[in-house]
């Protein structure tokens, strides 16, 4: 078994990883830039080394330094957490280099799962379903044939595009013609290239993936599916398993299709296959996240299983001992994503010091976080202050308890999404479970919408303020009774003048 | 007193005090208040049997941040002193205005230099903070009379980074 | 359904409660003595009112003044927690007399399972069993067949008895006679009655309690055990469930026996079957505790059911929807009490002012508390500070895990409990599950033998204290130089003069 | 500098600083530790690329009550000011000897009068905290001299009870 493992991260994912190795005896060893000897995973840890600067490139992406501290303290292994390295196939294959074990998959996946081509190659291979698509486009005939084939609504791509450029969507067959010459055009114009294909387009995207777990020997299992379709600006908000939308049919056969994708690059630990997944639960392999996802507690609480320690047991060579069909999904779980941001000012980034923080606690809540009263969180890195996981019997009833744990959760002296996320809770299309990637944008009036004007609650803030100052002041005059004297005048009538104001 | 709440202003008075129990008049209206500050900054208020959480950062001596459950105030005690001040600032014609960011952050990129003539709607300043880059731009058109940063610097959050005229 | 809610109780069970009131969207209603005004469940209810001196006695014991703070409030129900009112018959018919709805069972379940003799008396006639024992001894020749009949070894036991006194454990028949009067003689000297029965003794007894759910029309199930044999002064300390010593078959059986004992009291809502079991899994009905238990959230979290929530809605006068065939045991878990007491000064209650506090939280912990930074905790109540619970999917997980979070668990300000809770989750009895009510007392000097002296440690310590104290002269110094001008020569000498000391 | 901690005395001298860097020799055990008040009160030390994590309350000026994981230490700083207040102390042969109670409480009951002479292991007043009550007895033969709290009083910690001889 490995003995001492370097978490090569920061942040709430650090202290989570550093918490299940504690549990299983294994020392741990942080890693840490100049902003952030005061954090929390330097704190945890039993070690902690300085690998340099503050940006990420000068430190928690700089694998020299990496490999350095893990040499130095004499660590066995890596776990990369999530985001930096975690990815990373150059990094995945110096440790083998180094003969320290990485606590993720061989390179050779991270690379063939890491490249959409080559992805979308190997899944063709392995009986996979991907979106129907075309190689390029050689001639109009060809794009109204084979748009035929995909079926209506498709979409126009340019082979170089990006940012939206040499893109349109068509409904109708009449239109195709007219929208491949525009397409190449603005390609042509854009890019240099005029090389086009064509894509089914997927009118209201669900994203949903499953986790999966395999071991060196053969071993594959998957641990159901997230539903992460609340999303803004393609990041994740909110996740929940079960997905409101999957029949346990379609959920068989996907996660059937999770289990050979991972097989196909022969992969080894936890990973995640993204599916697109439409109204009529039509589904297609997007990518694979070759790591730990941020929201892999809702699994690991519906499921019973701590993902974490699983990667580390099978990093350390042994076998899966849980069983596929002796998994199942135990009620309902749900994560809300803290950011420190300002809903509203544009989700506007909210570094700054913490000034206070109450944590929701008690039944059926998880709150994994890394910061602490007067910790000032950095601008360097992400602004994922913590995750808020709840569990119950049913969606309905996690849904009421997510509300209750986020009315109880209060941080003062950074801007944070707290309230937005409540609204989510509360939005008709939310709790009935009918929502899609557009969710936030569709429902953008309501969830930014601001409860209505309240005169006493006005009333009792001025209240706090006016008692704080007449407070403060008392104590001020206290203070300069005892430094002159008991019976100075002069002091004595600033005392009534302040009064007075 | 005068109370500044956001943009209005409050006429507020205390009438009486017991330990923590005050009789406090806004706007006319009266509260019967069991106030206690139970944490640093935060305190509990009851007022007829509703239990109000308020929390309290002190910007100035006489600035606060408010937040209640639903929402955040900018509060200001208005004080004879204050008022004084006030009006020798409204003497005081000379008014600058300066390009800053509501947060902390790095500068990116300065897209201007002193002395230009910038048009409404021209970005002047790129900040970064948390991987996310926010563009500044002017709102008239204006000339640039000082850069005060450079790129690569760090800045707090309202630090004037660029005045202009 | 109940739309506001008075809870007659204080500290983490007040704030517990509360939390499940707010997920059903019901009003809730705090009441506080005087020294309770800063309390966590005053700063969380929606409503709150003052109900007198800080003495319980004068207010949470004091049923004129709850009432009169429900019927204020309109609450259409009161909750009482746990300890204070929440076994009081006269309570529960005061409230109903009022037509209050008291969340728990009616006065008369309260009174039979109150009154030890009562109780005995019905659980024999349904059937359950108790520990073998007689009624009063007339002559010793009925002492030597009875106690025979039970089987040794026997307690003699004054009728009148308490203290210990008039108490004789007897192995062999041989010694009963002489037990039988020395008994006598000192009860008569004791109490002036020697009336005498006989019990029989269990050896070593194991505490496990079964909790129930009964509702008002006739169905009563059983949410299978508790083990709460870890007790010091028969004051439970940990708990954890599944026990480490059932087997499934006496599971059945004794929760058959705990709905039959439920029954014959026509009980309704969440209450609570204790049970004597001896090594031999022979088990006798002990008490019944009508009210939810401290130790409830095990059983929360390894059958996934919300007690609170089942006893509102029994209250409430709907049916329980659970069946007991739907239910099962999934994983384990295991609770500590955080007690403010000093283990290292015979357990000394510890109230004062929490300075810090640093909770654990991460996977499968839950943690109920009520304190916070700078609140201090009062002389009058219990010294329950908060309860950790963890879950796994295995009890030896489970102690890992909770290994780590009493780690991670950190008061300052106040003595408490936590690391002689660490090191029961070291101790090899707990660890092998072998223990009984005897478990403390037998491994009191592993439990409060104190690490050894590690001189770096002591050294770390130093460092810490020696640099504050350095910090804090530097900025004194810089205060006078600021207030007195740069180049005051007097300051400068004296800050020269502080260095040399 | 001489640092009390427990019951010995150790010397503790800062032989260099750079910004939050210090080496420091105690009893000549040369240690470089990398220190940070990260909240207040608790400070986050690197010695080795060890982490500790100490936590501190002040007591008074030069005293602490210092807490690491796995013990708790009265420690005090002795620099020549105490020294010289020690040993002022020392001269003063007027040596009193009072019962207090390490908690805070109730008093519950006061056994003895004011010119009692009571014997070793006499209970002389019973204090109750958390349901929990606690009796103190005198250790020696003694004689009450005066007593300081009346039945049904609140005490602090270490608040002098009763005076004896």
């Amino acid at each position: 078994m490995i003995n001492k493992v370097l978490i090569a991260n920061r942040g709430e994912i650090a202290v989570r990883v550093m918490r299940s190795c504690r549990e299983m005896g294994i020392t741990t060893v942080a890693v840490f830039s100049e902003a952030d000897r005061a954090a929390m995973h330097v704190r945890y840890a039993d070690e902690a080394y300085f690998i340099g600067p503050s940006p990420s490139k000068e430190s928690y992406l700089n694998i020299k330094k990496i490999i350095k501290a893990a040499r130095e303290s004499g660590a066995d292994a890596i776990h990369p957490g999530y985001g930096f390295l975690s990815e990373n196939a150059d990094f995945a294959e110096r440790c083998k280099k180094e003969k320290i074990i990485f606590i993720g998959p061989s390179s050779f996946s991270i690379r063939t799962m890491g490249d959409k081509i080559s992805a979308r190659k190997t899944m063709i291979e392995a009986g996979i379903p991907v979106i129907p698509g075309t190689d390029k486009i050689n001639n109009e005939k060809e794009a109204i044939e084979k748009s035929g084939e995909i079926g209506y609504p498709v979409m126009v791509k340019a082979s170089a595009g990006g940012g939206g450029k040499g893109m349109r969507l068509v409904f109708n067959e009449k239109d195709i013609v007219t929208a491949v010459r525009a397409a190449q055009s603005e390609a042509r114009e854009a890019f240099g290239n005029d090389s086009i294909y064509i894509e089914k387009y997927i009118e209201s995207p669900h994203h949903i993936e499953f986790q999966i777990l395999a071991d060196n020997f053969g071993n594959t299992i998957h641990l159901f599916e997230r539903e992460c379709s609340v999303q803004r600006r393609h990041q994740k908000v909110i996740e929940e398993t079960p997905s409101p939308i999957i029949t346990p049919k379609v959920r068989e056969k996907m996660g059937e299709f999770a289990v050979a994708a991972a097989k196909a690059v022969s992969y080894s630990g936890a990973g995640t296959i993204e599916f697109i997944v439409d109204d009529d639960l039509n589904y297609y392999f997007l990518e694979m996240n070759t790591r730990l996802q941020v929201e892999h507690p809702i699994t690991e609480r519906v499921v019973g299983v701590d993902l974490v320690k699983e990667q580390i047991k099978i990093a350390s060579g042994f076998e899966l001992e849980i069983k596929q069909e002796s998994l199942q999904q135990f009620g309902h779980a749900i994560e809300c994503r803290i950011y420190a941001e300002d809903p509203d000012n544009n989700f506007m980034p909210s570094p700054g010091k913490i000034k206070h923080i109450s944590e929701p606690l008690g039944l059926g809540v998880r709150h994994d976080g890394y910061v602490y009263e007067g910790y000032e969180i950095p601008i360097f890195y992400d602004p994922l202050i913590s995750k808020l996981v709840v569990w119950a019997r049913t969606r309905k009833e996690a849904i009421a308890r997510m509300k209750r744990a986020l009315y109880a959760y209060k941080i003062t002296g950074v801007k944070t999404s707290i309230r937005f996320l409540e609204r989510i809770m509360e939005c008709p299309d939310f709790v009935n479970g009918k929502y899609n990637t557009h969710f936030i944008e569709k429902n953008r009036e309501f969830l930014l919408f601001s409860k209505k004007h309240d005169q006493k609650v006005d009333d009792v803030a001025i209240i706090a303020a006016f008692m704080d100052y007449t407070f403060n002041m008392e104590k001020l005059e206290a203070r300069l009774f005892s430094q002159n004297g008991k019976s100075n005048w002069k002091n004595s009538g600033r005392k009534i003048s302040i009064q007075r104001l | 007193m005068e109370i500044k709440i956001n943009d209005r202003n409050a006429q507020v008075e205390l009438l009486s005090r017991k330990d923590n129990n005050v009789l406090i008049s806004i706007d006319g209206r009266k509260y019967e208040a069991d106030i206690v500050m139970v944490e640093n900054g935060i305190y509990s208020i009851l007022i007829d049997n509703k239990s109000y959480n308020i929390e309290l950062i002190k910007i100035e001596s006489k600035k606060y941040l408010v937040t209640t459950y639903s929402q955040s105030y900018d509060i200001e005690i208005i004080d004879a002193e204050s008022k004084y001040l006030k009006s020798r600032k409204k003497d005081d014609t000379l008014e600058e205005t300066t390009i800053s960011s509501p947060m902390p952050g790095k500068i990116v990129k300065v897209l201007v230099n002193e002395g230009d003539q910038v048009k409404a709607g021209d970005t002047v300043v790129i900040v970064s903070a948390m991987k996310m880059e926010s563009e500044y731009k002017v709102k008239k058109d204006r000339l640039i009379k000082e850069i005060k940063v450079r790129e690569g610097d760090t800045i707090n959050a309202h630090q004037p980074l660029i005045v202009i005229e």
